[in-house]
């Protein structure tokens, strides 16, 4: 589509040899663009699937590539194990429920969004890349949209696969597909939460500490401090048989709050201490509210940081 | 009469020579640092203030060594490049701060003297973060002020300082030069130090490619043609008398201009011979203009060298 | 620290460092000592100083309402929680907050570039840590203990002075690492959820090495509830104490007297 | 949009077609502390337009305003015909911007980077890959381009970023302080490069830079704004006219000069190593060719002065002050420095006029 260029130089002047059309001198001149410009829309789905590339190191250096694809490799291999076991042992069900995988291994997803999530937004404050998107079409609820998808995409697909593995294993072991396929859209229902949960806290996270180094501790910190904290105290609280504080205390960490979502509105057992989930209704819904409310925050304080960083 | 001397100083890095066998001596008035980016300049500025060994040779305040001599910081005062300071304080605070860091016996007093100096009195309570790039340039030298130093380190201090910020710091850097402070800025601006600086040294590729003054820098390059523009009531016949001149290796007649583009290779002879032919050929000389004496170009032939 | 008297002489020229008085030395020194106060408290991290403390007290009260007084709880989260991950993450905080982020973005030009032994610099620094770290570790863990049990086998007072012996030796640790890496936090945070946290609860060998189980050898002796116990005794506990921290000083010090403040060219 | 006559002084003719690039009516911009703009009117036309402002909120502030980042607190503003209250997001489709800061992510290369703005400009995917390789060949990128540009020289990065802001073909760029950091060579090729953008693309260039005198060299207008109004916006060429003083520079007897121009009724002034004769008439010329030529001695410079930028800055008196500089009175607005003392002046005087004069007649750029 650039071949003939605007032949604007003609070739040799009019000298004795009459110039043969073929003859020419292109213009490799500065070219004006008149093809089309595609809006908002169009630059938002390419940060998206720029970023969403970006958190698997596709389309960077080799070493970026490294550490998530350990972190997929990590997720999916107990889950192959799991399936080969099933399929050679013939089991009548998996060993693991499909809404308890992620709860497992929640110190993988952890690492994931800890590094993932400065990759994808420290960078760009630190060096100081935002103000050029921001002098383009594209507006700041754009880029914060774009960047969360991005993130709550890569974080779905890490958890997601290895339920895939899980089905079609299940399937080959010929366990009950009624209750494989319930099983596994329950557990997409709890990923997806979780992907969209996770990835708004670790980008907040992110996006106030421009130092990746920084935003990598503080993500993992928050989420093995809370984590820690919350569990001890549940310990505490089974100790003295009270059961329903457990399912309370679920509240306050990311990770005890999909499991207790996921227990109350899709009957998952729960990974608390003797599996004391919400004790209520009222519990239940106040998990609902606490999950959609943190990432309605999240979303909102990523609006609020841009605003700030805007054109800086 | 403080002076620094830098004796046969190396530097590298490695492998990488940052400073190369440099011997200079910079002593009272303003001196100029001059050199493209890379060049060693701060690497240069950071042995002189001590907070880099030179890996042979020696650099030393009025014949002591600098490095690891805390004492040297009684006579140096240090403005760094980097934008850093204590943000979280207000100027006066920072200033203070310095003073007592100095162990002056009134660090109020000095304070308030070096912040009058460099006239941010208005802002003084104002917390760093809140300043712009030149009004932190000037909180940093009154803190490199404070202590009335007799070497004054300047590393970049132009950058990023739009033209009143500018003419005020060379008023303030030509100030300090003229009460018998060794004050040396380092730039790779050169209409700065053009304006500044009578004394230049001159670092490329961490060689000490020149000293002194440089437009007698300039004429010592006497093998380079000097360009000349002439305007003149009668070009072509001013330029017929001319090259058949010595001193001139080549004119040409600038159109869009209505002037000569002249190269001499003679500088001597050429600027005498000039005024003389013109006035026995009856030629009025409107310009006679050096189209390469700024530091610009003296610069570039020493980069290229 | 009074303030000797340098030559107030308003003329510039003229060589002063014949007449001039030493250069100031000493472990402490005033000013320094504020501005990294002010750097250490007046700043973001210092959120993460109060959150933690606060953490630990909110968990406690939980616990006591769910447990009442119970010296093994109190044991157990006194050791788990704040001996083993806040003390060694305040100390991270205090310890890298003291000198990092200054040397990361050269403000420490400032304070090198005086009459002051770079020695004192860095002790104060050490100091300054030190202090905040007790304040905000030791103390809390002290109010954790009377919360849980109210001093019960003397377990908070164990603790507190436990938790105090650590910070000394987490910030001079810490510090040394702000002076040798501009990582310093990450490096610090791995060492003190990994090490400390995991390593030093897990695997017996490196209990020796561990500040926590140094620490805990005194809380050990002072504690009159048996189910604390160090894998140490309290003199090696001690004498790494002491070690660690004057080794790690003594570093610091070394390291920066070195410095190179290269150009970035 | 509520407004949709004509535009009167936003010089656009009958239907849209900008005649100015920028137009901006009585803008102002006030923050609880500073007033950043004060009643800015100000027209800038295609071109190489140099925009000189104290440092601080009024340049950014403007910048903000014209890609439709910031509201402006009253008065208007068009760029290319459109309004920047409303029609922000295709302003910032038609305009590039390059700004004062790095940028750059150290860890992708160029060509990946400034594909990826492309994009974001909405360049479809094709048009983005060959307008980047495009781009970064015009700016001077070669085979650096495919290495991270964490390796690059100062120089190769503001290469970068003048890339990015081209790469969609605006029909404006905003240039942010394009020089800063780089040394002689790096800004001659920097400048020309500017000009080149409007010669050769066709594209209109604002520019910001605190260095007078590559302003003059580089620009065809220039604005000057100070403490938010607007101080001066004029041709290059006003700006830069020459004076009747004529500045000459002889290899000796300065002195003996001096004497002999002052006996030949002509008023002289010495300054540093300059003389300064004041032009009665043509005669003048004669009178000093043939001093210069009776003496003997070298004719080194004889150039009329010139005006420059920099004089708005400083105090408007004439030439000739004493070399020392007394301690100005400091009256300080709140933000910007006082004007200088005297001193500069003279200084400057003394140490420039090789720079200014010539360099405007066109040896400056052809240094390299």
């Amino acid at each position: 589509m650039t071949q003939p260029d605007v032949a604007a130089v003609p070739g040799p002047p009019p000298g004795p040899p009459a110039a043969s059309p073929t003859d020419v001198i292109h213009n490799i001149g500065y070219r004006k663009y008149d093809g089309p410009r595609l809006g908002r829309g169009y630059a938002r789905k390419s940060l998206y699937s720029q970023s969403l590339r970006g958190a698997y190191g596709l389309g960077r250096s080799a070493k970026s590539k490294v550490l998530p694809m350990i972190l997929l490799g990590a997720m999916c291999a107990p889950a192959l194990i799991m399936v080969a076991v099933a399929v050679f042992t013939h089991m009548t069900k998996l060993p693991v429920a499909y809404t308890r995988y992620a709860v497992l291994l929640q110190a993988v997803i952890t690492l994931f969004v800890a590094s993932q999530a400065p990759q994808s937004v420290s960078r760009d404050l630190r060096f100081k890349t935002t103000p050029l998107y921001f002098s383009r079409p594209i507006e700041r609820v754009d880029y914060v949209v774009a960047k969360f998808a991005a993130l709550a995409t890569a974080l779905f697909l890490l958890t997601a696969l290895p339920l895939v593995i899980l089905y079609i294993g299940a399937l080959l072991a010929k366990l009950d597909f009624g209750d494989q396929t319930a099983g596994f859209a329950k557990g997409l229902v709890s990923v997806v939460l979780l992907s969209v949960l996770f990835a708004g806290i670790g980008l907040v996270i992110a996006a106030v500490t421009p130092r990746r180094g920084f935003g990598v501790a503080a993500i993992i910190a928050l989420f093995v401090i809370t984590y820690g904290a919350v569990s001890s105290v549940q310990g505490v609280a089974m100790s003295q048989e009270k059961y329903d504080v457990i399912g309370w205390l679920g509240l306050f960490s990311p990770i005890t709050l999909i499991d207790g979502f996921q227990t109350w509105f899709l009957g998952a057992t729960s990974a608390f201490p003797n599996a004391s989930g919400p004790p209520n209704v009222a519990a239940g819904l106040v998990y609902l509210l606490v999950i959609a409310g943190i990432i309605a925050g999240c979303f909102g304080l990523l609006m609020r940081r841009y605003r700030k960083v805007g054109m800086a | 009469m403080t002076v620094i001397g830098i004796d046969k100083a190396s530097r590298w890095f490695g492998n990488v020579v940052a400073v190369n066998d440099i011997t200079m001596a910079i002593g009272p008035g303003v001196t100029g640092l001059l050199g493209p980016n890379g060049a060693g300049k701060s690497t240069l500025i950071n042995m002189m203030a001590g907070f880099l060994a030179p890996s042979t040779g020696a650099v030393t305040l009025d014949g002591v060594p600098i490095w690891r001599n805390e004492q040297a910081y009684r006579e140096i005062g240090i403005v760094p490049e980097r934008e850093a300071m204590y943000d979280f304080l207000t100027a006066r605070e920072f200033v203070v701060a310095n003073a007592e860091l100095h162990g002056l016996p009134d660090p109020g007093a000095a304070a308030q003297k070096a912040l009058a100096t460099v006239e941010m009195e208005y802002a003084q309570d104002r917390r760093i973060e809140t300043y712009s790039k030149g009004m932190r340039q000037r909180a940093k030298m009154a803190s490199a002020l404070v202590h009335e130093p007799s070497v004054l380190l300047l590393d970049e201090p132009f950058n990023g300082m739009d033209p009143r910020q500018r003419l005020h710091l060379m008023e303030l850097l030509r100030r300090m030069g003229a009460e018998g402070r060794t004050v040396l800025f380092s730039s790779h601006i050169l209409e700065e130090v053009e304006q500044l600086a009578h004394h230049i040294e001159v670092v490329v590729a961490g060689r000490h490619a020149a000293s002194g003054d440089f437009r007698k820098i300039r004429r010592l390059m006497t093998d380079r043609p000097h360009r000349y523009l002439v305007r003149s009531s009668d070009d072509r016949q001013l330029a017929s008398v001319l090259i058949a001149h010595a001193s001139t290796a080549g004119i040409e007649l600038d159109w869009t201009e209505r002037a000569l583009r002249i190269q001499a290779v003679d500088f001597a002879a050429f600027t005498e011979f000039l005024p003389r032919i013109a006035r026995d050929h009856g030629i009025r000389l409107f310009t006679v203009s050096p189209s390469d004496e700024s530091l610009e170009s003296v610069f570039s032939y020493l980069v290229t060298a | 620290m009074s303030t000797t008297a340098p030559s107030g002489r308003t003329h510039p020229a003229g060589p002063r460092l014949q007449a001039a008085p030493p250069v100031r030395s000493g472990i402490y020194h005033r000013t320094v000592a504020r501005l990294t106060y002010r750097a250490l408290l007046g700043r973001r991290r210092a959120l993460l100083l109060f959150c933690l403390p606060l953490l630990l007290l909110v968990i406690v009260s939980a616990v006591r309402a769910l447990a009442g007084q119970d010296d093994g709880t109190t044991a157990d989260l006194l050791q788990g929680f704040a001996l083993s991950a806040m003390v060694p993450l305040i100390g991270v905080i205090a310890g890298t907050g003291a000198i990092g982020p200054e040397i990361d973005d050269g403000a420490i030009v400032y304070l090198l570039a005086k009459p002051i032994k770079r020695s004192t610099i860095v002790s104060t620094k050490l100091l300054v840590a030190i202090g905040v770290s007790v304040v905000f570790s030791a103390l809390p863990t002290l109010l954790a203990g009377l919360v849980l049990d109210g001093n019960g086998q003397h377990l908070a007072v164990a603790f507190a002075v436990a938790a105090a012996a650590a910070s000394i030796a987490y910030s001079a640790i810490f510090l040394m690492l702000g002076v040798l890496t501009r990582h310093a936090v990450v490096v610090g945070l791995v060492y003190a959820l990994v090490w400390e946290g995991v390593i030093g609860n897990v695997v017996p060998g490196a209990r020796t090495l561990s500040v926590q189980q140094w620490s805990l050898a005194i809380a050990q002796r002072i504690s009159l509830d048996s189910s604390v116990t160090s894998d140490v005794s309290l003199t090696t506990g001690v004498v790494f104490l002491v070690l660690v921290t004057a080794v790690a000083g003594w570093f610091a010090a070394h390291k920066l007297r070195t410095l190179k403040l290269a150009g970035e060219e | 949009m509520r407004d949709s006559r004509g535009t009167h002084g936003c010089g656009a003719d009958h239907y849209g077609r900008p005649v100015t690039v920028i137009a901006t009516e009585s803008l102002s911009k006030r923050y609880p502390r500073v007033t950043a703009l004060d009643r800015l009117t100000v027209d800038v036309n295609p071109g190489v337009t140099g925009l000189v402002g104290a440092n601080g909120a009024g340049k950014s502030t403007l910048i903000k305003i014209l890609l439709g980042l910031s509201p402006a607190t009253e008065g208007r503003a068009r760029v290319l015909g459109l309004d920047v209250a409303t029609d922000g997001a295709e302003i910032r489709g038609l305009v590039g911007y390059m700004p004062e800061h790095d940028c750059l992510p150290p860890d992708v290369s160029a060509t990946e980077f400034v594909v990826h703005m492309a994009r974001m400009s909405g360049l479809p995917p094709t048009a983005a890959r060959e307008r980047t390789a495009d781009t970064l060949r015009h700016v001077g990128l070669y085979e650096e381009r495919y290495r991270p540009m964490g390796g690059y020289s100062t120089g190769m990065k503001q290469r970068v970023k003048l890339a990015q802001a081209l790469v969609h073909d605006p029909k404006l760029v905003l240039l942010d302080e394009p020089t800063n950091g780089l040394d002689p060579a790096g800004r001659d090729e920097m400048l020309g490069l500017i000009r080149r953008v409007h010669t050769d693309f066709g594209i209109s260039v604002l520019v910001t830079s605190h260095l007078l005198g590559e302003l003059e060299r580089t620009s065809d207008h220039i604005v000057v704004i100070d403490g938010g109004k607007l101080l001066r916006a004029s041709s290059t060429r006003d700006f830069t006219q020459e004076t009747a003083s004529l500045a000459v520079e002889v290899t000796d007897r300065e002195q003996d000069l001096l004497v002999m121009l002052g006996a030949a009724g002509l008023t002289v002034q010495s300054s540093g190593h300059l003389l300064l004769v004041d032009m009665a008439d043509e005669e003048s010329y004669d009178l000093v060719r043939d001093a210069v030529a009776q003496l003997g001695v070298g004719l080194v410079r004889m150039e009329q002065r010139r005006h420059r930028i920099a004089e708005l800055f400083t105090d408007d008196n004439p030439y000739g002050h004493p070399e020392d500089g007394p301690e100005g009175g400091p009256d300080d607005g709140p933000g910007d420095g006082p004007d200088s003392p005297a001193g500069d002046r003279a200084e400057e005087k003394s140490g420039t006029p090789a720079a200014p004069g010539t360099s405007q007649e066109g040896d400056g750029r052809d240094a390299a």
